[in-house]
């Protein structure tokens, strides 16, 4: 674990999070939803929690993305906030 | 009352909540915290207890696969169940949803990943790819044992194949790769091997989950690498059960339930 | 062989919904037999394991055998308490399951195997929430029963049942999140998950027991499980969500979630953090007793106003939920509030099973789900009358039925506790639940032409509104045996968990470790 | 202000960002009128609690939870293991600030396990309760036509005063 590494990860998936909760189109907020999860796998494997890291890499970044993708291109795009 | 009002209240009463507990947490990082080594005075945490002894007990250096798999194999089965029960919950709601809502899907379209022209990078690159991530599935979850990696990983990963196909050509070409049938017997099949290795100790007169006793069974030296083999039908077990059920969420949620057409 | 009986009362519901999910698709038929035979099995076991339980003291089966040190392996811990749980259970999952062999509409009929691999799976995860001993497991099991109540809730074909199934899953599922996070913040403070082992560390250990990190968790816990029971404030997602799904999802979840969510809370309080440290913290008692008896106060109220049956019996799901977390928190010195929760635990699945049945059949067999459309109902239906009417007598509290006695414990606990507010409650609401039922059973045996009263003109106005067209046009006729035999039998269970309740409280209490001697002064 | 971060933030940054991260999440979940957006927000509010989690197994100084990449700790541990001879694995590099008990125990070289199993399971969790809602999410669209909770509870609320 680097501290500093550490801090700068976090500050970026606060960032990353935040948007993806502010982005009006879903299909953006979705991929911005999957940096998130990249960020956050990344996070994980410099805390040395690699098994978690890497099923966040398929299941949380991966298919959950995909989920949303597909529910997004199901039904509508724009969303009011 | 204003969403946004009662979701600043009830954001602002929880955040402060949860500072005060941080506010008493030991130093982020240290060894002597009660998590990583046990109460002061009081007897050793069970993470020390895992990383001392768990190796001599399964014979797994991954100690991430050996507790998940074998002292929480309970939480790991249910887990499991989660993911299958999810998976029935959301047939429940988007199959089998008549006949009348063949108009709602979109028109089939010709492009597939067998044989297509219009999307030939696409296709050749899918094709490309997809046996490549299989094989790594496969690799991830049998070296579960002495990487990261394990059942779910690779389970995922597998299911994510067919996702893939299913991306790139259309639903279809990835459905007659597994169709509705096999998904579901799979998804049951997987759990049905977790649970047998459960079962099977239980009929030899021990606990539910006590992989030792099945060293009559799968003629190894002693229960410590019995309990190895196990964990790695267990594994199998748990990926075949999240590949089918991944799959089959994507499908279900692309075509709105129909299996037809896909995104 | 006996000694497996605590894992066969998880596995055999399991491997019914694996086989149906095997076979069940292509063989409709078969859906039924295996999820009967598998719950049987279950109850059966649930019946062993209680026994032994009842007549040895508390065990432990400790899955993988992972035994030394405590707290590597998980645990599943059989006590009096849950062994009465584990047999409620299944016996009300046997009843509900024996009312949903037809199918309710056609259109159903495709998620025939979908339906039953998630009743079983329900099951499961309520049998595992029940006897397990450890704080994680208890939340993968959660979510179990959490994800297929989901997918009970929106099975059916209302166009609403889809919505209240998602705010029930935000609900759910921030509930879940919260308990998870209080599992973690004990988790970093004890260095463990066996509840066993932290509550050894709490009690023993000072520093541990009096920091702001388990402070925390447990307020954490509780809020969790408070969202997940529908405890007054967070309350909103229970009437929609049980009033809008179909029957057959109705008798399972409605007697069971709720309950299984406080048999949690009560577990938290006993077996995790101890009544001892859950009571030295002066004025938690008295804050939880009130919002109780708001909680109380406000589901009677809103069960008043309500005009379909299923909303209104939600309504006072949210009070009994209110007699039932303010009597654990009483802190009166015998212990006879939190004798008189679990045990209205018990009662109030009966109860609720049989009242959400009666609905069932209402609106099956003759399309009626508002009170006004009820009118000589009695004539027509007498012997699912019986049964409604014995439901009713419980709600209400009549002696020979449970409801009285579960009352009068949880009274008993009030008075000896000194909190006066909370009797008070108790006493309205039983007369508010007097005054609902009387006025249906008026509405069902008088008919359209009543005598007088302002009630009746309010009735009177909704029947011009709704044409029910269904119930003039069905000839008198019972319902059929399929409903008939469970909601008969949850009737005789009422007034049976009544008649016993004498040994059953003496069950409740060797749990709480309260000597005897204290029972057999009540008799 | 300075002091108040180098004191009390830095030594639990982590736990601080988790906080943020959560109540991030669990705004966006009660107020967010999407449900999509809902959902966004309870996805992140899960990994918020995984965040807390993985971090309470930190140790500093320490490495995976793998015995392979400690070779010769996993030898050590085994106790009938032929090489009980080889030396014992060098202790993990401690900054000076830890107690000193902490270098003499070849335990702290690993990180805690424990946390990480509990989040695999989690994680799983959190996409089948997001694979669930997704699939309501379609069916709310399919009847109702949009996903806007206030369009959607005045749409509900019509339908409740035609019946």
């Amino acid at each position: 674990m680097i501290l500093s590494f550490d801090i700068i990860i976090l500050i970026f998936l606060i960032v990353a999070a935040v948007i993806s909760l502010n982005v009006k189109d879903l299909l953006s907020s979705a991929m911005i939803y999957g940096i998130y999860g990249f960020l956050i796998c990344l996070l994980w494997a410099e805390m040395g929690a690699v098994d978690v890291a890497f099923t966040e890499a398929t299941v949380g970044a991966g298919v959950s993305t995909v989920l949303f993708i597909a529910t997004i291109l199901n039904t509508r795009r724009k969303s009011s906030d | 009352m204003n969403p946004k009002i009662f979701a600043s209240i009830a954001v602002v009463i929880t955040g402060l909540v949860l500072l005060y507990g941080v506010s008493d947490f030991p130093t982020f990082g240290d060894p002597r915290s009660p998590a990583n080594s046990g109460v002061e005075g009081g007897a050793p945490s069970t993470s020390l207890y895992y990383i001392n002894e768990s190796y001599s007990a399964t014979k797994v250096p991954n100690l991430v696969t050996s507790v998940l798999a074998d002292y929480r194999s309970y939480d790991t089965m249910f887990e499991t169940v989660v993911v299958f029960a999810a998976g029935m919950a959301i047939f429940a709601i988007l199959r089998c949803v008549g006949k009348d809502d063949g108009a709602v899907v979109a028109p089939q379209r010709k492009s597939s990943i067998d044989g297509d022209h219009n999307r030939i990078i696409v296709g050749m690159t899918c094709r490309l790819a997809v046996p490549v991530v299989q094989i790594f599935a496969l690799y991830v979850i049998a070296h579960g044992h002495y990487s990261p990696g394990g059942g779910f990983q690779g389970g995922v990963m597998l299911g994510a194949s067919f996702i893939l196909i299913a991306l790139a050509g259309n639903l279809e070409d990835a459905l007659s790769r597994l169709s509705e049938r096999s998904y579901m017997a799979l998804a049951a099949l997987g759990i049905l091997i977790y649970a047998g290795f459960g079962v099977l100790p239980q009929v030899l007169g021990k606990n539910f989950l006590d992989y030792g006793a099945l060293q009559k069974i799968l003629l190894t030296d002693g229960p410590e690498m019995a309990r190895s083999h196990s964990m790695l039908g267990v594994e199998i077990g748990v990926a075949l059960t999240v590949m089918s059920i991944m799959f089959a969420i994507f499908a279900n949620l692309s075509s709105r339930g129909t299996l037809k057409g896909g995104l | 062989m006996l000694e497996q009986l605590p894992a066969v009362i998880l596995l055999a519901p399991l491997f019914g919904a694996l086989l149906i999910s095997l076979f069940g698709l292509r063989e409709r038929r078969a859906c039924f037999p295996v999820a009967f035979a598998s719950l049987l099995i279950a109850l059966a076991s649930a019946i062993g394991a209680g026994t032994r339980a009842f007549t040895g003291g508390a065990y432990d089966y400790f899955i993988g055998g992972w035994e030394e040190p405590l707290g590597i392996g998980i645990v599943l811990r059989v006590d009096s308490l849950n062994g009465l749980l584990l047999i409620a259970i299944a016996v009300v999952a046997v009843l509900a399951l024996i009312f949903t062999i037809r199918p309710s509409s056609e259109k159903d009929e495709g998620k025939t195997a979908y339906f039953y691999i998630l009743f079983l799976l329900l099951c499961v995860g309520l049998f595992g929430i029940t006897i397990t001993g450890d704080a994680f497991n208890l939340f993968v099991l959660i979510e179990v029963s959490a994800l297929t109540s989901y997918g009970l809730v929106a099975i059916g074909s209302s166009r609403r049942c889809k919505m209240a199934a998602f705010h029930y899953l935000l609900m759910g599922t921030v509930g879940a999140s919260f308990y998870l996070l209080g599992v973690g913040y004990l988790y970093l403070k004890t260095g463990s998950l066996n509840i066993q082992d932290i509550n050894t560390i709490l009690a023993t250990n000072a520093v541990v027991s009096e920091s702001p990190g388990v402070t925390t968790a447990f307020i954490l816990i509780l809020v969790g499980i408070w969202i997940k029971m529908a405890f007054f404030p967070l309350y909103g997602w229970l009437p929609n969500a049980y009033s809008y799904c179909p029957s057959g999802s109705a008798c399972l979840l409605a007697p069971l979630m709720t309950k299984v969510s406080v048999y949690v809370m009560i577990r938290v309080m006993l077996s995790i953090f101890g009544l001892e440290w859950v009571f030295g913290h002066p004025g938690w008692s008295d804050l939880v007793v009130w919002l109780a008896v708001i909680a109380i106060l406000a589901g009677s109220i809103m069960a008043l106003a309500q005009r379909e049956i299923k909303r209104m019996l939600c309504y006072l799901i949210v009070a009994e939920i209110g007699y039932m977390v303010g009597g654990a928190w009483l802190n009166d010195p015998n212990l006879w509030g939190l004798t008189g929760a679990f045990y209205h635990i018990l009662a109030d699945a009966m109860m609720t099973l049989c009242l959400f049945l009666t609905a069932g059949i209402f609106f099956k067999y003759r399309g009626i789900s508002e009170i006004a459309d009820l009118d000589g109902i009695f004539k027509k239906m007498p012997l699912t009358s019986i049964g409604f009417v014995i439901g009713a007598l419980a709600m209400i509290g009549v002696p020979p039925t449970c409801g009285f006695f579960s009352k009068f414990y949880l009274i008993r606990g009030g008075i000896e506790g000194g909190q006066w507010e909370y009797v008070a409650a108790l006493l309205i609401s039983s007369l508010v639940n007097a005054v609902l039922f009387f006025r249906i059973f008026e509405i069902a045996y008088f008919g359209k032409k009543p005598a007088e009263g302002h009630d009746h003109e309010h009735n009177h106005e909704h029947e011009h509104e709704h044409e029910a067209p269904a119930q003039t046009v069905l000839p008198a006729r019972e319902a059929p045996l399929s409903a008939l035999i469970p909601l008969l039998a949850a009737a005789a269970l009422i007034l049976l968990v009544g008649i016993f309740n004498g040994q059953i409280v003496e069950l409740i209490r060797v749990a709480f470790e309260i000597p005897s001697t204290v029972v057999s002064n009540l008799r | 202000m300075v002091e108040f971060f180098l004191n009390t933030v830095k030594p639990h940054f982590n736990f601080w960002v988790y906080v943020i991260l959560m109540m991030v999440g669990l705004w966006s979940l009660i107020a967010k009128n999407n449900l999509i957006k809902k959902m966004m927000g309870l996805a992140i509010f899960q990994t918020a609690i995984i965040l807390f989690y993985v971090s309470l197994g930190v140790k500093d100084g320490a490495t995976i939870p793998v015995l392979e990449h400690y070779g010769d700790y996993a030898e050590k541990a085994e106790p009938a293991g032929p090489d009980a001879s080889k030396p014992a694995s060098k202790p993990a590099p401690n900054p000076a600030s830890m107690p000193a008990p902490a270098a003499s125990n070849p335990a702290d070289a690993f990180a805690n396990p424990v946390p990480h199993v509990l989040m695999l399971t989690a994680i799983v969790v959190g996409v089948a309760t997001l694979g669930v809602a997704l699939a309501l999410c379609e069916m709310i669209f399919k009847e109702f036509d949009t996903l806007e909770e206030d369009e959607l509870l005045r749409k509900i609320k019509a339908l409740h005063d035609d019946a």
